[in-house]
């Protein structure tokens, strides 16, 4: 059939949704859910502006059929504020002069998010190898490397507080 | 500064954080693609797969008849219902009233009428329900072509019989002579001439966010509202109604956040007629922003030139004449401002050195790529680089060193203000101390040991030295860009200041920034003021954000504007504290006597200046309100009778020292060391700074090293996506070391000069020196741009045919 | 623009040749990837091709004529366009007899590919075109020297024939009018 | 960058797939994790009809070490195979392979056998598994067979899979003691590759080479095997010189296409200096020095 019936949890809220079978992933969060935190900047998958959270690991929401979203969870940037404000990572980001324009930041903040998880402590290079999918323009990378390094020692001094 | 002025400077200079990210922080920021408006329709192009063709025909019945389709629209309708588009950075065809530049524009409607010209120009447009069925239907459109000879080569296409514009004599759209002192007598006699032809390679901006048009128009007030992810806001509601040719409608242009610039949105394009008049005509909001592989060929390229340079020498170093020849690949001619990188390309080969004897001849050339444009620093990488390689080449033919040789030509730090050969006056600066410096930073003496040990192990490694000068703020006569910019400050009933400037925010902190100025001359807490910037409804000024304009003429525009406010409550308070107004003084929002104890609230006069008017001195106006313009200082709309001109306002210049190792077996370069000093005069907020010459540098690698548009000989563009135009990665970025000087802009209250473009200048020329270093054993030369690891590889491989340094 | 040559020697005579792929019916059904014949002449025809390989498959309108006969050659020129690329395509057949009753043919065919194609499998574009010239030979060669058995037992490289079964019933027609001698017809 | 219309189905089991595909061989189109597929869809090269999602189907993404080698579900992901210690104990080539694809995001939903039918020449998991001399499995309605990947990848873009088949498994024989390594030279880290270079070295009890095997991709329309490698460097300890001139061999006997963004005289001389670099490489991982 040429359209699909998802039910799926965005950001903690179960959502429900009938879309045609080719919606993208990140169609169905920008357009459908109305979550415009997530951008596209390319059309081939190379850009990284589209990284979401996707039942645990990071994914180009750019590079996923909609309709694989039935059953499953998504983060996105609009989830990680918390009632006691902004996340470790979005502080870290801010003090740190991370981002300039913005258009490439919700990527940049959920790869971050991703990432440390899994790595609590990691050298600059892992970064960099981390990050190797998700291109900026404004800022030269330098302070979003700074940034990643400052959310970890602060996510360790607190882990409880961490986002999505 | 008076020791009160000292304490009154609590926020310029400080690292505060950006204002701007507190939104893009939780994903709040609206951009274009954004926007949903009721009853919203799309837009999408048919584009041309053809480089140079006759368009034989358009069928539109395919789409017409394809599911969601509301209307579809061919090069003659629009022909039939709209203007060529403006000239546009110009108000007028014939803008100079000198000689020289010779200019001209060619009639483009905004889709292709009688011919396309460059592989991607648009022939129809569909307008659809939503997006997806847009696209389905833009695949029905069937146009036929017949192919016609395509140029990609600019200066064959100098002479070639073949007119990509029939009505013009030959290819050439623009024409820039210069002739100063008996040039080629002085290089006869010269000591040294050191003569080389660079070929520059087109590459591109690239913005994270492409560009976009969403226009409404309500016709109950007669009133088009326009969406535009642009750098000229303020410049588009005479250029679209100029191009639509009506005069009725009024316009709004409304900046939404801006996804990065960079120069791409510096420029008239035939999208933002055709959605405003699809909008006129369908009467509902029209959405349309390109894709990536759409922008990379329906957003202009820029930096293609072949530069020629002969320089002649003195025994001990000095420069005596240069003769220069510039050729730029201008593309189509649609008005992007492309016209201007041959101006500024050939204004700038003397750069920072002293040079009193140049003649320079420079031609943009019409081609079937697309439109070549203004990109971040242009005209400004080019010029420089050309005078760096022949300052290392002149060095080693007349063994000197490069940082001596370049000392033995500066400008003298006594000589500002300097009128150049070309006619700018440089305005201040300490170009030796800052060359000194960097060398002195990087280590360089240590590095050589360095440098040796590594030769004995049969691997290369250079130091690269590198020094531009970056002309910027810039005007020119009967433009758009004419110079001057507007700020307008309201303090409001309880004191809090809106300010609303004619520049554009796209991710320079020009929020924060003039937050930080405005509130240090309002004595209030920068909490207290809110910044906007790209609405014509709040203001009317002339172009928008370019050349780094906002650190010379907005924030001065501001600071005056702040000033006539400050002075008004400064009165108001004096009359109610019965003290005289100028020994008050305001901090933290509270304006007080000197004595301390007396003091009154900024929003107690606030409240008085707008409701108990009573209480206000006689004959004064209520409100508290500043609306300033400020001008290019040291710039002037039209050249001498020696054809001098100058038309840029600052010049903060800088040093960068390289040091990297190169792969003989690969050709890759590999950068160990970066050290940078800038001088971009005061620095509102050192931290935003630091960001914008780090992405500076990124921008200069990525065109240094791995972008590239490479077109093949039938006009088709080879990388036009993501995956083959390579953007550098955070893996490819080196750590830097960044250094500063502060030489105030003498001619403006904050004598700010701005940092905005000049990183993207140093790595192309920093680069080359330094693998021209590395590469000594060989005595390569490296001329040609970019240094991708095959070029490299390549001068190793001719330059040891006997496979000696061919090593693995 | 991609040039792509070669030579390959039939076991049929020049002017069998000549005769065979002067009549564009019999060179149709040789062509890789054929869906539909839209129109059909001697000297010129109309196809919709999918063009590509394996599962990358562009559907393209292909407008191809016979543009020359000269004593020991044909030239042909030919358009196609889909799904906003666009191909233009020229080629040239030289015949010359090699002993016995085979032939040596020389062609040569000047590609161009317009539009994002061109772009986006820039480096990939001549191995495709390759693959596919490869197995237009072959195909032509077949019809040529009047093989029955049609091949689609083995798998080609690269080309899995059951793709296009319609394809080789149209193989048989060609070579049976060939061979029904209604040379007339082809000579018209 | 809106693909074209089709039909989805998610499937839950094997058979189902096995037999959608036999029913519908002629516009039948598989995704298992999407990375190479969406951008095809986007850029409407691909128009397919049908897309028959894979993701359900887990009992095929397994990686398990068995007595003669490893067993690699066709469904595992690039980063599965990246992280798994069984990969990186019994055979590290292969998840030095998967490491260096792309990026994370791809990786966590790229799938080995996706990687595999995509068969672009200038993919990295298809040398890899031709120097490892792996073989494949495919399933369909009428059973199993297996495929010595030497036979699997026939043109651009194009496998010896029937319409109706199904790559389920690869299978990586083990070796007494093997060391080899993947060398991928690009223009930035995440791309295709200009060049690269998959070599594994099988080593006698006295640390004499007894087989080599090198694989190329993006020399040619297909990966490629250089033949003869055994040949040349059996019996050596794979000194400078040796390798040298298995370098050459490698370098002469290949012919990349022309490209514009790469020449081939450098893609050429690329593939010497990379051979060169990997058999180093697998020789110091060998511990020996010649």
């Amino acid at each position: 059939m040429k359209s699909v019936h998802i039910e799926t949890t965005i950001n903690g809220k179960p959502y429900t949704f009938d879309v045609p079978a080719r919606l993208l992933l990140v169609d169905l969060i920008r357009d459908k859910a109305g979550l415009t935190g997530t951008h596209v900047a390319c059309d081939t998958g190379n850009c990284g502006a589209c990284t979401t959270i996707f039942n645990g690991v990071s994914v180009k929401s750019c590079q996923v059929l909609a309709a694989r979203a039935d059953g499953a969870t998504i983060g996105t940037v609009e989830g990680l504020r918390t009632a006691n404000g902004l996340d470790p990572i979005q502080e870290a980001f801010w003090d740190c002069d991370a981002a300039e324009c913005g258009f490439c930041t919700s990527g940049m903040l959920m790869t971050a998010v991703a990432f440390l998880a899994d790595n609590p402590d990691p050298s600059e290079d892992e970064i960099r190898s981390a990050f190797k999918g998700n291109l900026c323009r404004c800022t030269g990378y330098l302070n979003i490397i700074k940034a990643v390094q400052r959310a970890a020692a602060l996510r360790r001094a607190s882990p409880a507080r961490s986002g999505a | 500064m008076s020791s009160r002025e000292s304490n009154r400077r609590k926020y310029v200079g400080q690292e505060v954080r950006r204002k701007e990210s507190a939104d893009a922080l939780v994903g709040g920021a609206e951009y274009l693609s954004d926007i949903r408006l009721p009853r919203m329709a799309y837009a999408g192009l048919v584009r041309s797969p053809y480089a140079h063709a006759r368009i034989k025909n358009v069928d539109l019945s395919g789409a017409r008849n394809s599911p969601g389709v509301i209307a579809v629209y061919s090069g003659d309708d629009l022909k039939r219902a709209t203007k060529p588009l403006a000239p546009f950075p110009f108000t007028a065809q014939q803008p100079y009233s000198s000689k020289y530049p010779k200019l001209r524009f060619a009639d483009h409607y905004c889709l292709a009428t009688d011919k396309v010209r460059h592989v991607g120009e648009a022939v129809a447009v569909v307008v659809a329900e939503d997006r997806y069925r847009c696209a389905d239907a833009v695949q029905e459109v069937r146009a036929d072509y017949e192919p016609l000879p395509v140029m990609v080569d600019a200066e064959k296409a100098m002479t070639h019989p073949q007119k990509i514009y029939e009505d013009w004599d030959n290819n050439i759209q623009y024409e820039y002579r210069f002739s100063e002192g008996p040039v080629a007598e002085l290089l006869r006699k010269s000591h040294a001439v050191v003569k080389e032809t660079f070929n520059l390679h087109r590459y591109t901006g690239t913005p994270m966010e492409g560009r976009g048009v969403i226009a409404d128009f309500n016709r109950p007030k007669n009133l088009l509202t326009v969406w535009d992810s642009t750098q000229i806001p303020h410049a588009l509601p005479n250029l679209i109604l100029e191009s639509l040719g009506r005069e009725d409608v009024k316009i709004r242009v409304v900046c939404p956040r801006i996804g990065g610039g960079f120069g791409i949105k510096w420029g008239f394009h035939s999208e933002e007629v055709l959605i405003p008049w699809l909008s006129l005509t369908l009467e509902r909001p029209i959405a349309w922003w390109e894709t990536r592989s759409e922008h990379m060929v329906a957003s202009h390229h820029s930096r293609e030139q072949k530069i020629t340079v002969e320089a002649g020498f003195s025994a001990s170093g000095e420069i005596t004449a240069i003769k220069g020849r510039v050729i730029v690949d201008l593309g189509v001619a649609y008005p992007c401002g492309g016209t201007s990188l041959a101006f500024v390309t050939a204004n700038f080969i003397p750069g920072p050195y002293r040079v009193s004897n140049y003649e320079a001849e420079a031609y943009g050339v019409v081609t079937n790529k697309s439109a070549s444009g203004v990109l971040r620093a242009n005209g400004k990488v080019e010029s420089n680089y050309v005078m760096e390689r022949i300052m290392d080449l002149a060095a080693r033919r007349l063994n000197l060193d490069r940082a001596e040789i370049r000392r033995r030509n500066f400008v003298p730090p006594d000589a500002f203000p300097y009128t150049c050969v070309t006619g700018s006056i440089y305005d201040s600066g300490r170009y030796g101390e800052c060359l000194t410096k960097a060398v002195e930073l990087a280590g360089v003496s240590s590095l050589r040991e360095d440098i040796a040990k590594a030769a004995r192990e049969g691997r290369y490694r250079g130091i690269g030295i590198g020094f531009m000068l970056e002309p910027l703020s810039s005007l020119r006569p009967n433009a758009y860009n004419s110079g001057y910019e507007t700020a307008q400050i309201r303090v409001d009933q309880v004191g809090k200041a809106w300010i609303v400037s004619g520049d554009v925010n796209m991710g320079q902190a020009h929020q924060t920034t003039l937050s930080q100025i405005v509130a240090d001359e309002l004595g209030i807490d920068i909490n207290d003021i809110e910044v906007f910037e790209g609405d014509t409804a709040l203001l009317s000024s002339n172009s928008g954000s370019y050349a780094c304009r906002f650190s010379t003429v907005t924030t001065s525009a501001a600071i005056m504007a702040a000033r006539t406010i400050r002075e008004k409550m400064l009165k108001i308070a004096g009359h109610l504290l019965q003290v005289d107004a100028d020994r008050l003084d305001i901090m933290g929002g509270i304006i007080s006597a000197p004595d301390g104890k007396t003091s009154i609230t900024v929003k107690e006069v606030a409240n008085i200046a707008y409701y108990s008017v009573n209480r206000l001195p006689k004959g004064m106006e209520p409100g508290l309100f500043g609306h300033r313009f400020f001008f290019n200082p040291n710039t002037s709309f039209t050249a001498d009778e020696k054809g001098r001109s100058a038309n840029f306002s600052t010049y903060p210049y800088a040093a960068h020292v390289a040091y990297v190792e190169v792969d003989p077996g690969t050709g890759q370069i590999k950068i160990l060391k970066y050290v940078t000093v800038d001088d971009c005069g005061n620095q509102v907020n050192p931290m935003v700074v630091r960001t914008q010459l780090t992405g500076g540098i990124a921008c200069g690698i990525g065109g240094a090293i791995y972008e590239e548009l490479v077109y093949d000989e039938d006009g088709q563009l080879a990388n036009s996506n993501f995956s083959s135009y390579l953007i550098p990665s955070m893996l490819e970025m080196p750590n830097l070391e960044l250094h500063h000087m502060i030489t105030p802009m003498p001619f403006t209250p904050g004598g700010f000069k701005g940092a905005g473009e000049i990183g993207a200048i140093g790595p192309s020329l920093t680069l080359a020196s330094a693998v021209e270093d590395a590469l000594t054993p060989l005595g390569i030369k490296v001329i040609d741009l970019p240094l991708k690891p095959e070029k490299v590889w390549r001068l190793i491989h001719e330059a040891t045919k006997g496979g000696k340094a061919g090593a693995t | 623009m991609r040039r792509v040559e070669g030579d390959f020697t039939v076991q049929a005579s020049p002017q069998q040749v000549l005769d065979f792929c002067g009549d564009l019916r019999n060179v149709f059904p040789t062509i890789p990837g054929l869906a539909e014949i839209k129109d059909e002449k001697p000297e010129s025809g109309v196809l919709l091709i999918n063009a590509g390989v394996s599962f990358i498959r562009g559907r393209f309108t292909v407008r191809i004529e016979r543009t020359e006969r000269t004593e020991n050659g044909l030239r042909f020129r030919g358009h196609g366009d889909g799904a906003g690329n666009a191909v233009d395509f020229e080629s040239s057949l030289d015949v010359a007899p090699s002993g016995g009753a085979a032939s040596n043919v020389h062609w040569v065919s000047d590609v161009r590919v317009h539009g994002p194609l061109a772009s986006m499998a820039a480096g990939l574009l001549n191995p495709v075109i390759n693959q596919n010239v490869d197995l237009f030979v072959g195909k032509l060669k077949e019809g040529l020297e009047g093989e029955s058995q049609p091949t689609a037992a083995t798998p080609e490289a690269g080309e899995v024939l059951s793709q296009h079964r319609s394809f080789i019933e149209r193989l048989r027609a060609a070579i049976s009018r060939l061979f029904r001698g209604d040379s007339a017809q082809l000579n018209s | 960058m809106i693909p074209s219309e089709f039909e989805y189905v998610r499937p839950n089991s094997l058979d189902e797939v096995l037999a959608l595909m036999h029913e519908r061989p002629d516009d039948c189109r598989v995704m298992a994790g999407g990375q190479s597929l969406l951008p095809m869809l986007k850029l409407r090269i691909i128009q397919p009809t049908l897309i028959v999602d894979l993701s359900k189907i887990l009992g095929v993404s397994s990686i398990a070490v068995t007595p003669n080698g490893i067993e690699v579900g066709a469904m595992a992901t690039e980063r599965a195979i990246e992280l798994s210690g069984d990969v990186r104990q019994k055979c590290p080539m292969l998840a030095e392979t998967a490491s260096v694809i792309a990026d994370p995001h791809i990786r966590n939903l790229g799938t080995i056998g996706g990687s595999l039918c995509f068969a672009d020449p200038r993919g990295d998991l298809p040398a890899c598994i031709l120097a490892l001399d792996a073989t494949l499995t495919a399933a369909s309605t009428t059973g199993t067979r297996t495929i010595p990947a030497t036979e699997f990848f026939v043109g651009p873009f194009t496998t010896a899979l029937r319409e109706d088949e199904l790559l389920v498994g690869i299978s990586v024989p083990a070796k007494s003691s093997r060391t080899g390594a993947y060398l991928k030279l690009s223009k930035r880290a995440g791309d295709f590759a200009v060049v690269a270079v998959a070599a594994d070295i099988e080593w006698d009890r006295d640390r004499v080479c007894r087989a080599a095997r090198v694989a190329l991709c993006a020399a040619g329309p297909v990966p490629i095997v250089v033949r003869g490698m055994t040949e040349l460097l059996g019996g050596s300890r794979l000194d400078d010189k040796k390798i040298e001139e298995a370098a050459r061999h490698a370098s002469d006997s290949t012919e990349p296409f022309e490209d514009p963004l790469v020449s081939a005289d450098y893609r050429s001389a690329m593939i010497h200096t990379m051979v060169t670099r990997a058999l180093r490489l697998t020789r110091e991982r060998a511990g020996v020095n010649p």
